[in-house]
């Protein structure tokens, strides 16, 4: 079972699968979906499987394979997996056929065809799960880089009224932090042909050498950049609410969850093993970052009247957690950073699709436009409360569990930058429920207020499309509760928050032994 | 303390949490078609719960341990971090679940009558019953992180229900604040969580307390003040009380079940429960009784200005914790009485919003006591009820109120040092304002001559909403003789707080007896001189001393809150987002900017002419030769 | 009695077959009837150019000297030759496409006819067609190709006027905004003249330094007396000569205006195959003239590499008409592949010649498939070349959209096409030598002229379609041809570079 | 050493050529003045040839002869093309590529 090639399936199929997509004759729309759909569920599937074949007390890397690719350069399509890439890889699977039911029913922009969506969608996919299982550093940053451009043309071609400038600045911002790493990249390469004799990118290989300190900083800070641009963390973050705005909901779901963890996930992957020294010249001033990063965000999104907007900003607080977690070098705060990865990606995507199905009725993305919804459409409002809640960490849902140990497992390292972070818990409630009490609470407001001739149930729908508001007018209109497909997408994401929130202890033990290892790489002061 | 593990029925008593938990998570999935029985379903869980705890109590009882522990499984297990869910099961963890759910219960049964009428009745027995699961899952585990997840839980039930009305800006509103209060008290919490993992290594009460002497005094201290900040957040004390009057925004059952009976005195059960800490250090304890004292003061007085039923008693509830806290904040000498004062607090302040409620019911949900007046012959159930309540609470001779309050007194005079005296002091003046301001709640609501808006025809309650508010009546009459005379509290608690060590009291309880008395009294008195002799003027007079404009205004609470914490919050919220634009996404766009001038700019050099391109080259190839001669000569 | 010095006619058969075929084009011109000569013109071209891919290919692996030591046959001359070949047959499709233009050809009826005159515009509605541009660009390349191998200066001067002279006359050849093109001739020519006057005057100085215009001689003189100021002098002025023709900065000034003038085709043929060339030559002309003198030399390189990658990538960024746009990616990429050539260590050892080589292939198939995509956009007179007229073309014409897509990426250097491998080869020979803050320059520069690049796909993909906007030609069987090749080609050597990486890396051999 | 005059001589003609290229509009007279760099090439490499002893400088002059034969037959044809199109012969009148 386990020497099925499970991660190059995972790979393969999606990626054939958007081929196939994208080559169907315009009008197959609903062959696109349902095709997208199944593929995503195999994807899903193979994860699961691919869980099952992981054996929790075995070698760091798992389920690997590996070719040579370009031998000239000593490069390897190698995969494997360890527990934290593999938490991360069932979180792609999960998210992605959701996401693929969120946007089941969105029109195409005009001169646009869903079909394409999905199928860049798939190849989205595609190239996630390299990113996470490669273990080559050069096939790491091939896929980061690719990553990229699915993104851009999800966001530039399906996105909101500013979706090119969006697009491009998302793509820059990456492009920039991508090209220094790349040239970090090559660096390492050098230095490891010069020690190993012949260059080689293998992340094992790599972990062995005894690099000189100042080399270090350089290459880590090569590194860094690529991954705090990503994450990211304060100041590289003002691409994250533009992109997040503009981009189609399913498209940001998969942004905010997925792919900016890439930027988390590298810095323990390769910032800290790689760069052991560094990382511990440089973690006071990262962790002044993170927390600084964790206030200002959060005070930001208080003060954003857009919906979208908001949540993106919520997310930078709350990568800041996860940095936090990661460079206090502790097992508690690590394991905690790595669920927090998860959890974020399912209680922020899970916000994301509700507040996009909030949109698709109301049709604006300004929290002003709205109001009393609660009252109309209840189920809407409590996918939208647990949301909320798991967003500000209340115990009992999943974020409480990682907020809680990066936070205790930092204390007793970083006590002082921990006081400050868990301030951050306050704001959290802050910026959580001033969004619920406008939006949810209060009498009736905006745009549920329409024109009498038009017939009630209008904003009805379940579209995630992204349009302008428009304009209020006299009486009420019916706000139409979650549709049964709705139901369908939010209803797993909420049944997760709900049992990691309880029983987290699997995922727990998935990912210990990965951070365990990580930190013994980046040992004792040398 | 080493642990052994329950067998038995205690072992079931995880049942306690379970069961309501699945009422409310029944009601929330079932939607509505779980309408036409979901209160039922409700008040059925809670009522088990409570036979539940009955039982449990009896058995412990039976032990010669009076302690057990139920372990359940592992919630969260990395490094060295290791925190299994379970239950610890002693007389104080019991003695609370027996009021939750005794309480719970009679206030569930009231509420199928009060919500008979509301849209929503389903959804409000649903977070009741969710608030009853989060609070026993506060009082039962075993750890603080099992005490963390119910205290946030509890908040959250409470955010839930004061906002039930949802639709009034001024529920979501107090609502919010609430919460948001709640979890400023929370950070200390938490916090002093850290720091127990990262002294002790461990967050469980066992492992905690067993260890805590090992630690240095100021950690302890430090302990102490962290815990006493998220008791504060949580039990409405200074500086954290604002949002607990506001909390009446909630329907009325909501006040008395969460807002008076259970929920704000968890801090005190924080407190209690951290005993091993608070012996360690004299200066937490110091800050403890400051903080109950001035609370008491401000909510008695604030008591006094309000003419909204609910608030005046919500200020009572404020009041009466701060003697809560007073008395734990005592030590050994006060745990017992403390807790004692807080269930017979319990059942009187329940019974009196119970009351309340009944009055608004039939004053068509008006809460001005101006509009009042004369109803005792109209309700005379509530009026008796509330009466009795009313009496119980300030303290008249052997009613609950009466021992309970005068054990804390003695307490505090027992210290026999110049704090004594203070703290006694402060706690008579508060027995006497809380005698005045009682009085003229009694005398504008039920005495005098109506004073009612047209078209309001009060009537009594039904039954199933009058019958709980007897037993609550009874309840609070006799409390206070059975807990501290009858069946001494104390002897039940020693386990927890040990022996109860007999102090030589400086003042003779009968002394202290009469004295109290005597205050309440001249509070009457004086309530009566102010309120009874005259007419009530149906609006508030404006012209009045600033004395009463302070205390209308709450001692300024809010507006400090506001001028400190808010408007500079808001500012600094806007003052990022500018900041954010224009500074640090304007650096880059900016630079954006930047290369697109100096490309247009660089570009006239483009200018079509041979000649200048010729001259370009020229000067390069000039350029060229000199660097390479420059790098060979040097 | 002078004995004739030795010539290989096996190593020199690709350089006679083109230049046999550029000359036998000649003849055509003469004898065969108008109504046959495109045809033939075309086989003969095509013949010439295909075999003389073929024979290169053949003699892989061969390392002599021959032609009195005129010309090094070597590893990397033969595969730059192989580039320039390949590349130039690529292009000779294109200009022999038929189908796109109404006047089925890219090229003005009859140079000699002045613009705007009444002959000219009888001459621009009729089929006839001028078939002289084979020869010239077959001999352009057999230029190229000595230019690669020249072994010693004067060949290399020769053969650098050779590629030259018939691409200022090509230049001027455009069918349609004819003053345009002349102008493009007319400057090409004037600067490229003063060039070679340059390049010339180096020669002379070098050849009075060291005694002789052999590059082995040179280098062994050079490293025997060490520079001398003469040498050094001549030095400089050779390389002024060839920067010119790569047109890196700043002796760049010409590339923007003769691509946007000359006529689309010709201009793909010289952004891919004359840098080519004129690298290759920089390569020869270094490497072994100047080799040991490297100390002296790489400062310089430094230099014009940063002033290259910074001048192309800024001014690129406010380019409004594509075949600019281009030009002005082609001098960013010259500094690009300036790194790859200061990726050459001491004693010959480093990857830099490789790396190079494969950039220069790389960079030509994506700029020639760019530039042939750009033939197929087409308004009312010739090429939609202005970037509002692009505006949402991907909704027009998904194909056409997706392949120039792919080449922008490739030259914005995305990972999985050929661009993005070429890149990494030479920043990593520049690392290796140490030239790391060079490198970080590069990854900058690449950053900004990936902004130009994505404002074209955005246009494409994400603007609504312009109004009027430009029609989108059905291409014939040469442009199809070329377009299947590069863009294959692009992809390929993006996903498994490995073979061709490995050629060049085997092919990195200098004699002489 | 009498040979330098000669060298210096070229260096001044190259020299004046250059600037000619850079202050002459005629189309004609600017490649007078490359011819004129070229002649003084050809001058230097004779001196050359004349210092180190070898022919070789001597036949490159030829070929540079040679070469701007051919470079002024194309040369002249782009410029009569364009005189013909244009009614005159200005490098400056040139420009309508730009920016």
């Amino acid at each position: 079972m386990s020497d099925f090639p499970w991660l190059v399936a995972m790979i393969a199929v999606p990626a054939v699968g958007a081929a196939v997509v994208a080559a169907l004759l315009k009008g197959r729309e609903l062959l696109a979906k349902q095709l997208a759909l199944a593929v995503s569920l195999v994807v899903l599937a193979l994860a699961v499987l691919a869980t099952v074949a992981f054996d929790r007390g075995g070698d760091r890397f798992q389920l690997t394979t590996s070719v040579s690719w370009i031998p000239d350069f000593g490069v390897d399509f190698a995969l494997g997996v360890d527990g934290i890439a593999l938490v991360m890889l069932l979180l792609i699977g999960v998210l992605v056929p959701l996401v693929v039911g969120a946007s089941w029913e969105d029109p195409a922009p005009e001169g646009r065809s869903m079909r394409v969506f999905f199928a860049w969608l798939l190849l989205l996919e595609a190239m996630m799960v390299g990113v996470f299982a490669a273990t080559d550093v050069f096939l790491f940053y091939v896929f980061f880089e690719a990553m990229l451009v699915p993104m851009y043309f999800l966001i530039g071609s399906f996105g909101g009224p500013r979706r090119q400038y969006a697009a491009v600045k998302f793509f820059l911002y990456s492009l920039v932090g991508g090209l220094v790493m790349l040239a970090a990249v090559i660096g390492l390469y050098v230095v490891s042909s010069s020690q190993l004799g012949e260059g080689t990118f293998a992340f094992d290989a790599l972990r062995q050498l005894e690099i000189d300190p100042g080399v270090q900083k350089l290459l880590f800070l090569g590194f860094f950049v690529a991954f705090a641009i990503k994450a990211p963390l304060v100041p590289f973050h003002t691409w994250l609410p533009d992109s997040g705005a503009e981009a189609p909901i399913g498209g940001a779901v998969l942004l905010v969850g997925v792919l900016d963890k890439v930027g988390t996930f590298g810095f323990l992957r390769y910032c800290l093993p790689l760069f052991p020294d560094a990382s511990r010249d440089f973690a006071p001033w990262i962790l002044g970052l993170a927390v600084a990063g964790i206030l200002y965000a959060a005070l930001l999104a208080m003060g954003q009247s857009d919906m979208k907007r908001l949540v993106s900003y919520t997310s930078i607080s709350h990568f800041g957690f996860i940095a936090l977690g990661i460079f206090a070098f502790t097992t508690e705060a690590g394991t905690g950073a790595v669920l927090y990865m998860v959890n974020h990606g399912l209680a922020t995507g899970l916000l994301f699709l509700v507040v996009g199905m909030l949109i698709a009725r109301g049709g604006s993305r300004q929290i002003g436009d709205y109001g009393g919804v609660a009252a109309q459409a209840p189920k809407l409002a409590g996918a939208f409360l647990v949301a909320g809640l798991a967003s500000l960490a209340l115990p009992g849902t999943n974020s409480f569990v990682s907020e809680f140990l990066v936070l205790i497992g930092s204390y007793p390292s970083r006590p002082v930058f921990t006081v400050v972070a868990t301030l951050g818990i306050i704001l959290a409630a802050l910026y959580i429920l001033l969004m619920y009490q406008r939006t949810m609470h209060g009498p009736p407001r905006g745009v549920l207020m329409a024109a009498p001739d038009e017939a009630p149930g209008a904003l009805g729908g379940g579209s995630t499309a992204v349009l302008t508001a428009p304009a209020p007018a006299p009486s009420r209109l019916r706000v139409a509760d979650l549709s049964g497909r709705e139901l369908v997408v939010v209803a797993p994401l909420v049944a997760l928050i709900i049992v990691l929130g309880v029983y987290p202890q699997p995922l727990l033990d998935l990912i210990e032994p990965a951070v365990t290892a990580t930190l013994s790489d980046l040992g004792a002061p040398r | 303390m080493e642990t052994m593990s329950a067998e038995g029925l205690l072992s079931w008593s995880w049942l306690l949490v379970a069961l309501p938990l699945a009422g409310a998570a029944v009601l929330l999935l079932g939607g509505r078609r779980t309408d036409r029985w979901g209160h039922l379903l409700g008040t059925a869980t809670v009522a088990a719960a409570f036979v539940l705890a009955v039982l449990c109590t009896v058995q412990l009882a039976g032990l010669d341990e009076r302690r057990a522990d139920v372990d359940l499984f592992t919630f969260i297990s990395s490094g060295d971090l290791d925190v299994r869910a379970g239950l610890l099961l002693d007389p104080l963890s019991l003695t609370f679940a027996l009021l939750i759910t005794g309480v719970g219960s009679l206030i569930h049964v009231y509420s199928i009558g009060y919500m008979a009428h509301d849209a929503g009745r389903r959804r409000f027995f649903a977070y009741l019953n969710l608030f009853v699961a989060a609070m026993l899952l506060l009082v039962l585990g075993n750890s603080f992180v099992a005490l963390y997840v119910g205290w946030e839980g509890v908040g959250l039930a409470s955010y839930l229900l004061i906002a039930f009305w949802y639709t009034r800006p001024a529920a979501a509103t107090a609502a919010k604040k609430a919460f948001i209060m709640n979890r400023v008290g929370d950070v200390g919490l938490a916090l002093a969580i850290f720091v127990m993992f990262a002294q002790l290594g461990t967050t469980s009460y066992a492992g905690v307390f067993a260890a805590v002497g090992t630690l240095a005094g100021g950690t302890v201290t430090a302990l102490g003040l962290l815990l006493l900040l998220g008791a504060c957040g949580k039990s409405g004390q200074f500086p954290l009380h604002a949002w607990l009057p506001d909390a009446m925004e909630g329907p009325t059952p909501v006040s008395a079940l969460i807002h008076a009976a259970t929920m704000v005195t968890a801090g005190v059960y924080l407190i209690a429960r951290s005993a091993p800490i608070y012996d360690e250090t004299p200066t937490a304890r110091a800050v403890v009784l400051a903080v109950g004292a001035v609370t008491l003061l401000i909510g008695a007085i604030a008591g006094c200005a309000f003419d909204d039923i609910k608030k005046v008693l919500a200020y009572s509830t404020v009041s009466q914790i701060g003697y809560m806290f007073l008395a734990v904040g005592l030590g050994p000498a006060g745990y017992v009485a403390g807790l004692a004062h807080l269930l017979a607090h319990g059942f009187f302040k329940a019974g009196l919003f119970l009351g309340a409620g009944s009055v608004m019911h039939a004053m068509d949900d008006s809460v001005d006591m101006r509009r009042f007046g004369g109803l005792w012959r109209r309700l005379p159930v509530t009026f008796v009820t509330f009466g009795l309540g009313y009496l119980a609470l300030i303290g008249f001779p052997f009613l609950s109120g009466y021992f309970t309050k005068d054990a804390i007194i003695e307490a505090a005079l027992d210290r026999d040092d110049a704090w004594g005296w203070v703290l006694g002091g402060v706690a008579v003046l508060g027995a006497g304002l809380t005698a005045f301001y009682m009085t003229r709640l009694m005398l504008m609501t039920f005495f005098g001559r109506p004073r009612w808006e047209d078209g309001v025809h009060p009537h009594e309650s039904p039954s199933v909403m009058t019958v709980p508010m007897v037993v609550l009546a009874v309840g609070s009459v006799g409390a206070g003789f059975l807990l501290v005379r009858a069946f001494p509290l104390a002897d039940w608690l020693e386990p927890v707080f040990g022996e109860e060590h007999e102090a030589e009291h400086v003042v003779a309880p009968l002394t202290v007896g009469l004295v109290v008395t005597g205050v309440m009294l001249l509070g009457v008195l004086a309530a009566w001189l102010f309120v009874g002799r005259r007419e009530v003027p149906v609006l508030a007079p404006v012209r009045v001393s600033p004395v009463t404009r302070a205390a209308r205004n709450a001692l300024y609470a809010d507006t400090v809150n506001e001028s400190l914490l808010m408007r500079p919050g808001q500012w600094l919220t806007r003052a990022l987002v500018w900041l954010d634009n224009r500074g640090v996404d304007g650096a880059v766009n900016g630079l954006a900017a930047t290369l697109g001038g100096s490309s247009s700019r660089l570009g006239r050099a483009q200018t079509g002419f041979v000649r200048t391109y010729a001259l370009g080259m020229l000067g390069g190839a000039v350029l060229v030769a000199g660097a390479l001669l420059a790098v060979t000569a040097g | 009695m002078i004995d004739a010095p030795d010539l290989s006619l096996a190593a020199l058969a690709p350089l006679l077959l083109v230049f046999g075929a550029a000359c036998v084009g000649v003849l055509v011109e003469a004898f065969v009837p108008r109504d046959r000569r495109h045809a033939v013109q075309v086989a003969v071209a095509l013949v010439g150019t295909v075999g003389g891919f073929a024979g290169t290919l053949l003699l892989a692996g061969t390392r002599e000297v021959t032609a009195g030591a005129a010309l090094a046959v070597d590893p990397a001359g033969l595969f730059l030759q192989a580039t320039v070949v390949g590349l130039g047959a690529l292009a000779l499709l294109l200009f022999a496409e038929r189908s796109l233009d109404p006047a089925r050809s890219a090229f003005v009826a009859s140079a000699a006819v002045p613009a705007g005159s009444v002959r000219d515009r009888e001459l621009a509605t009729s089929s006839r067609v001028q078939t002289e541009v084979y020869p010239l660009a077959t001999f352009a390349i057999g230029g190229m190709m000595l230019f690669v191998t020249a072994n010693d200066l004067l060949i290399m001067f020769v053969a650098l006027e050779v590629l030259s002279l018939p691409l200022y006359l090509i230049s001027g050849f455009a069918r349609r905004r004819r003053l345009l093109s002349q102008e493009a001739a007319l400057k090409y020519f004037l600067l490229g003249a003063f060039a070679s006057a340059f390049f010339l005057y180096g020669l002379a100085l070098v050849y009075g330094a060291t005694g002789s215009i052999r590059l082995s001689e040179i280098r062994e003189s050079a490293s025997a007396e060490g520079g001398g100021v003469l040498l050094v002098l001549g030095l400089a002025l050779l390389v002024v000569g060839l920067l010119f023709k790569a047109s890196v900065a700043p002796f760049h000034a010409w590339t923007p205006d003769v691509y946007q003038g000359a006529p689309t085709p010709v201009t793909a043929f010289m952004a891919a195959c004359t840098k080519v060339a004129a690298f290759g030559a920089i390569l020869r002309l270094l490497y072994v003239g100047f080799g040991t003198e490297e100390w002296t030399w790489r400062p310089l390189v430094y230099g014009v590499a940063i002033v290259s990658m910074v001048v192309g990538a800024v001014l690129g960024l406010t380019q409004t008409d594509l075949k600019r746009m281009l030009a002005y990616s082609s001098i960013a990429h010259a500094g690009f592949l300036l790194t790859g050539v200061l990726g050459l260590g001491a004693d010959g050892a480093g990857s830099g010649l490789a790396a190079t080589m494969f950039y220069l292939l790389t960079y030509g198939l994506t700029t020639l498939g760019a530039f042939a995509v750009l033939t197929l956009v087409r308004d009312g007179d010739g090429e939609a070349v202005h970037l509002s007229q692009w505006a949402g073309l991907a909704a027009r014409s998904p194909l056409t959209a997706a392949v120039m897509g792919l080449f922008l990426l490739a030259l914005a250097g995305i990972p999985l096409t050929a661009g993005f491998t070429g890149k990494f080869a030479v920043f990593r020979a520049a690392i290796e030598q140490g030239a790391w803050p060079l490198v970080l320059v590069a990854v900058l520069a690449s950053a900004v002229a990936a902004f130009f690049y994505l404002r074209v796909i955005v246009l494409m993909y994400f603007s609504p379609p312009a109004v009027d906007g430009p029609t989108v030609g059905v291409p014939g069987v040469p442009t199809t041809l070329v377009l299947a090749v590069t863009a294959t080609a692009t992809l390929v050597l993006g996903i498994v570079p490995g073979p061709v990486l490995d050629l060049a890396e085997r092919a990195a051999i200098f004699v002489g | 050493m009498t040979l330098n005059y000669y060298l210096v001589l070229a260096a001044l003609l190259f020299t004046i050529g250059a600037v000619g290229v850079l202050v002459r509009r005629n189309a004609i007279v600017v490649f007078m003045c490359i011819e004129l760099m070229l002649n003084a090439v050809n001058l230097t490499l004779i001196t050359f040839a004349r210092s180190t002893g070898t022919v070789d400088g001597q036949i490159i002059a030829l070929f540079v002869m040679v070469v701007a034969a051919a470079e002024v037959v194309i040369g002249l044809a782009i410029i009569m093309s364009i005189y013909r199109t244009r009614r005159s012969a200005s490098v400056d009148d040139a420009n309508l590529l730009k920016y």
